[in-house]
């Protein structure tokens, strides 16, 4: 019984098909904000108010032909993105919305789940340079290098920002900071600049427009997904809509004092949450042009990182000074 | 059921490539401005997308010059099935006032199967966008 | 410095060498120079009269010879000067010399008209298409184009 | 280590077929060569087989975004040629139109800009007030491009009275939102970032590779044909050549944004100034032999068109130099040792027209003597098409 419960659960509720569903979901919503930010309409025409359009375009492109480079490796070439996929389904797991009590909390939070995620969020970047490796165009090479490059910008920031609210709880186990903040919602203010930098710092790991420059569309074409096309492109869609969930949900859960109540409650909480910050998100995309490679890598290092590194200092004073 | 479901994803979400061939960019523009908050294609779903890979409509503007000719029959089969071709503007359709110049083949029929031809030189937004539509009515 | 005093100063410096001195209209000097002293007129125009913006170079085909206008503006007028090329022996100096712009558009002479311009820095094809076949000029009058018989897809053409 | 990026004639960032060749070493761009021809549609041997009224049609569509201004040069040759004296109504219109046309023009290019640089929120709000402008010249002329307002003589079309009033309304409205652009332009950090510093240009460099438009002016060269050689109807208007000297393309945004403004004050003064009188006068079919140059400002530069007549209905020779030709070694120059991530930008900065500079040049830059020089199309070849098995046939079947 219980290894079917597992099995609903990793496939259903907070596995895939869910994730599916609701990363769709936060695309139009990122897709709507974005264009009436720019006083468009954005997606209407497909489903209510264009609420089908994300999954239109997962489906059609899943029905399209697939084209795999003849130079390039064919094997590593197409079981990229489904590692991808599954590398940020299984980080979705790990969020603290799933195990409700914290008494007898399920098998997918335990101490030190906080590591795991930042971990598993900051695989899918590494496939993503091998996927622009793989594909021997001249310009997904180029959108690779850039992927790295970025990568040692914004990741020391980013782990930095996080994990600041976990030792000021301290504890690394999501569900028992997301308690502790709950306890005293006074200290969230505390990390607000840590706050700031973790969604300067996701922004960038979603490459999203300020940071979107290994897709740049108007520079090097496609960028890592110039030769991608049908399903693999399908596929790495949803893992970039899976990871802008997840990553919200992370930020939701440790900065934003997580998901009280019971299954319901909780999940409401989940939602109106992560909504919350993917309008912040989406808002920094609208109001903000693509900077350079070099430009991100400096701006990382000159402000994220002293700014993160001032957060944790302001953290263990306080959590001297804490009664 | 299954191939209800991919007819009706294509019908609402064709990605468009935007192809100058030697194109006097006022069609361009006109494609372009189809973009912008006053027409606003992505209501219908249609997004400009940069690579042949990604692209399902391939919106062509121009008299085929002869420069580009081998470069527009491989950017076509470069773009995966099923595909289709919109000819914007005079110049697309027939060559305009170029018709007739050494340098031009005069269309953009000449090199690559077109499904929908879009008149107006330049052809205005709303008209690309309702050609666009009707393609994919016509699907 | 009103036109006509340009056109005098002009005859006063070139003397001889200006074959020809006509200003048809204000602001509009045109000036014919033979082809040996092309570069040193157009030295002289660019450090004594400011016309150091060459606009265009203009090729004509009147029949036995090639005559080029070259353009040059300055912020009081314009100066046009004329040079004429028989057409058995089509061959000029270049003036990217005295104006590094000027290569632009003497490429283009060399590929539109078949005359041949010593001392160009880069003498590669310039706009027709790579598979032009070589001997054929097209601006040239005498050079005719037979329009191939669109054919109209999906058969009845 | 170099190597070579083809931006390829098809390329997102360039709306228009040219061929550009990057040496590369790592990230900073060492070489360029610039490959153009993609364009090429003879225009000058078409129009020696059309008469003058047709080659007014012609002329206009060189360019999309520029037509106004090809053909009011041609017609402006024409009408000397044949020594017409069109009335001044219709020259007060002709240039009305050419002065909206120079509005809708920059209002693109500032899209355009933003655009490249990944600034889509500007190129939406920009492009949407564009619309303001399209919408005033349909008014006038009937068609958003391509206006055939031009006959050999004068104008086709009269304003009436409420035309002229909605043209002052659009233009007042355009006038706050051109401030706020400019402000926006200049002071947002991340685009200023990206624009400030970028596609250096000297002023000893603009000149001597006779760079023309916004591009000198924003180098410091205060070169502008309707103060030089003004015609018709620029010497009655007061207006000033706006000049910026940060020679990058910042100075570019900030001298094209001035240039907006001074457009308001001039449409604003034609319109109030607008003399009474008919529109055209009578032109005779045939022109006397004879050969004129006429010069004009379109909004990327000095524009300039060379008519030979001899004495039929035909011209004998029509060339045609558009400004986008005169800033091709500009280009190179400010090109070399800027980013890859600058190209589309540097690039968009000269409003580049492709169409209408379709006898532009290359100018090798690249340095590194072991870059094998390949043949242009054996290049894009191997880059482009790298997946040799696309899986589809060469007579690609009808999908329908």
């Amino acid at each position: 019984m219980a290894v079917v419960r597992t099995f609903l659960y990793l496939l259903i509720y907070p596995g895939l098909l869910f994730l599916f569903a609701y990363s769709t979901f936060c695309e139009w919503f990122d897709r709507k904000v974005y264009a009436r930010l720019q006083n468009r309409m954005g997606p209407t025409h497909t489903g209510r108010f264009g609420l089908l359009q994300p999954i239109a375009d997962f489906f059609k492109l899943m029905a399209k032909e697939d084209v795999v480079p003849e130079a390039a490796d064919k094997k590593l070439f197409s079981v990229l993105p489904v590692i991808g996929l599954a590398v940020v389904a299984t980080a979705g797991l790990l969020l603290p919305v799933w195990n409700f009590d914290l008494l007898v909390p399920g098998w997918t939070s335990f101490p030190g789940d906080i590591i795991v995620i930042l971990y598993l969020l900051s695989l899918p970047t590494l496939v993503l340079f091998l996927a622009g490796w793989s594909s021997t165009n001249l310009f997904s090479t180029i959108g690779a290098s850039r992927v790295l490059t970025m990568l040692f910008g914004y990741e020391v920031p980013l782990f930095l920002a996080v994990l600041s609210p976990a030792i000021l709880a301290d504890s690394w186990r999501l569900a028992e900071i997301a308690a502790f903040y709950q306890a005293r919602p006074l200290l969230l203010l505390a990390n607000l600049p840590g706050f700031l930098v973790a969604l300067i710092a996701v922004q960038a790991k979603l490459e999203r427009t300020p940071f979107d420059i290994p897709h740049a569309e108007t520079e090097i074409v496609g960028g890592t997904f110039t030769e991608y096309s049908g399903k693999k492109l399908a596929l790495f869609r949803l893992t970039f809509d899976i990871e802008l969930v997840v990553a919200s949900g992370l930020l939701a859960a440790v900065f934003l004092g997580g998901f009280p109540g019971g299954a319901i409650v909780g999940f409401v909480h989940f939602v109106v949450k992560t909504l919350f910050i993917i309008f912040l998100l989406s808002l920094l995309r609208a109001l903000t042009s693509r900077i350079r490679v070099d430009q991100v890598v400096s701006f990382a290092w000159k402000v994220l990182a002293p700014l993160a590194v001032l957060q944790l200092l302001f953290t263990i004073l306080l959590k001297g000074f804490l009664p | 059921m299954l191939n209800k479901l991919t007819r009706w994803s294509r019908i609402k979400s064709p990605w468009i490539l935007h192809l100058n061939s030697g194109a006097c960019n006022a069609c361009d523009i006109e494609i372009v401005a189809a973009l912008t908050p006053r027409f606003d294609v992505e209501r219908f779903g249609v997004l400009l997308k940069a690579t042949p890979r990604h692209a399902d409509v391939i919106v062509a503007s121009g008299p085929v010059t002869r420069q580009m000719r081998e470069r527009i029959i491989r950017i076509y089969e470069q773009t995966p099935n099923p595909k289709f071709v919109i000819a914007v503007g005079a110049c697309a359709m027939s060559g305009c006032v170029y018709r007739g110049a050494y340098n031009v083949m005069g269309g953009l029929d000449q090199v690559i199967p077109v499904n929908m031809y879009v008149p107006g030189c330049p052809a205005r937004p709303d008209a690309i966008v309702d050609g666009v539509v009707k393609l994919l009515g016509k699907l | 410095m009103s036109d006509t005093d340009i056109v005098e100063s002009l005859k006063r410096d070139l003397g001889a060498k200006a074959l020809e001195l006509t200003n048809p209209a204000v602001r509009r000097i045109f000036l014919k120079v033979a082809t040996a002293d092309l570069v040193p007129a157009v030295t002289l125009l660019r450090d004594k009269y400011d016309c150091a913006f060459l606009s265009t170079i203009t090729g004509l085909d009147t029949g036995e010879a090639f005559e080029f206008l070259y353009h040059f503006a300055s912020p009081v007028t314009t100066i046009h000067v004329r040079t004429t090329v028989p057409r058995s022996d089509p061959r000029f100096p270049s003036i990217c010399g005295v104006i590094p712009g000027a290569v632009l558009y003497e490429r283009e002479l060399q590929e539109m008209f078949g005359v041949v311009v010593e001392g160009i820095p880069d003498g590669r094809r310039l706009n027709l298409p790579d598979d032009w076949p070589d001997g054929q000029y097209p601006m040239r009058k005498d050079w005719k184009h037979v329009r191939p018989q669109e054919v109209i897809p999906g058969g009845e053409s | 280590m170099s190597f070579v990026i083809p931006i390829g004639p098809q390329h997102p960032a360039l709306k228009e077929p040219i061929s550009l060749r990057m040496t590369v070493e790592g990230e900073v761009i060492t070489g360029v060569d610039i490959r153009l021809g993609y364009n090429h549609r003879g225009v000058e041997k078409v129009a020696e087989d059309k008469n003058w009224t047709q080659n007014i049609y012609l002329a206009e569509r060189i360019c999309g975004i520029c037509s106004h201004s090809h053909a009011t040069c041609f017609v402006q040759g024409v009408e000397r040629l044949m020594e017409l004296a069109p009335p001044k109504r219709g020259l007060y219109i002709r240039y009305l139109v050419s002065e909206l046309e120079r509005v809708h023009s920059h209002l693109l290019w500032l899209g355009v800009a933003g655009h490249e640089a990944g600034f889509d929120s500007f190129f939406m709000y920009t492009w949407r007030d564009r619309e303001i402008v399209m919408d005033l010249l349909e008014m006038i002329t009937g068609n958003r491009v391509h206006y055939a307002i031009n006959t050999i003589g004068g104008v086709r079309r009269d304003l009436d009275e409420g035309q002229k009033a909605k043209v002052l309304e659009g233009v007042a409205t355009l006038r706050k939102r051109s401030e706020y652009y400019f402000r926006l332009g200049a002071t947002e950090p991340s685009f200023v970032a990206r624009i400030a510093g970028v596609g250096m240009l000297s002023k000893e460099q603009a000149l001597s590779l006779c760079a023309t438009g916004p591009v000198a002016k924003a180098s410091g060269v205060a070169r502008d044909v309707r103060k030089e050689d003004p015609y018709a109807v620029y010497d009655e208007l007061d207006f000033k050549v706006c000049t910026a000297d940060t020679c990058d393309v910042l100075g570019r945004v900030v001298v094209r944004v001035n240039e907006l403004l001074e457009s308001y004050n001039m449409i604003e003064q034609m319109i109030k100034g607008l003399p009474d009188g008919d529109i055209a006068c009578k032109a005779p079919r045939k022109a006397k032999p004879g050969e004129v140059v006429s010069r004009y400002e379109a909004p990327r530069g000095e524009n300039i068109h060379y008519i030979k007549a001899n004495g039929t209905d035909k011209p004998e020779r029509l060339k045609v130099r558009a400004p986008t030709l005169g800033n091709y070694p500009a280009t190179v120059e400010m090109l070399r040792n800027g980013f890859i991530a600058d190209i589309p930008l540097i690039f968009a900065a000269i409003d580049p027209c492709i169409c209408c500079a379709e006898r532009t040049v290359t100018l090798i830059g690249a340095r590194n003597g072991e870059e094998s020089v390949v043949r242009m199309s054996d290049l894009r070849r191997q880059a482009l098409a790298r997946p040799r098995n696309a899986g589809v046939k060469r007579n690609a079947v009808w999908p329908l």
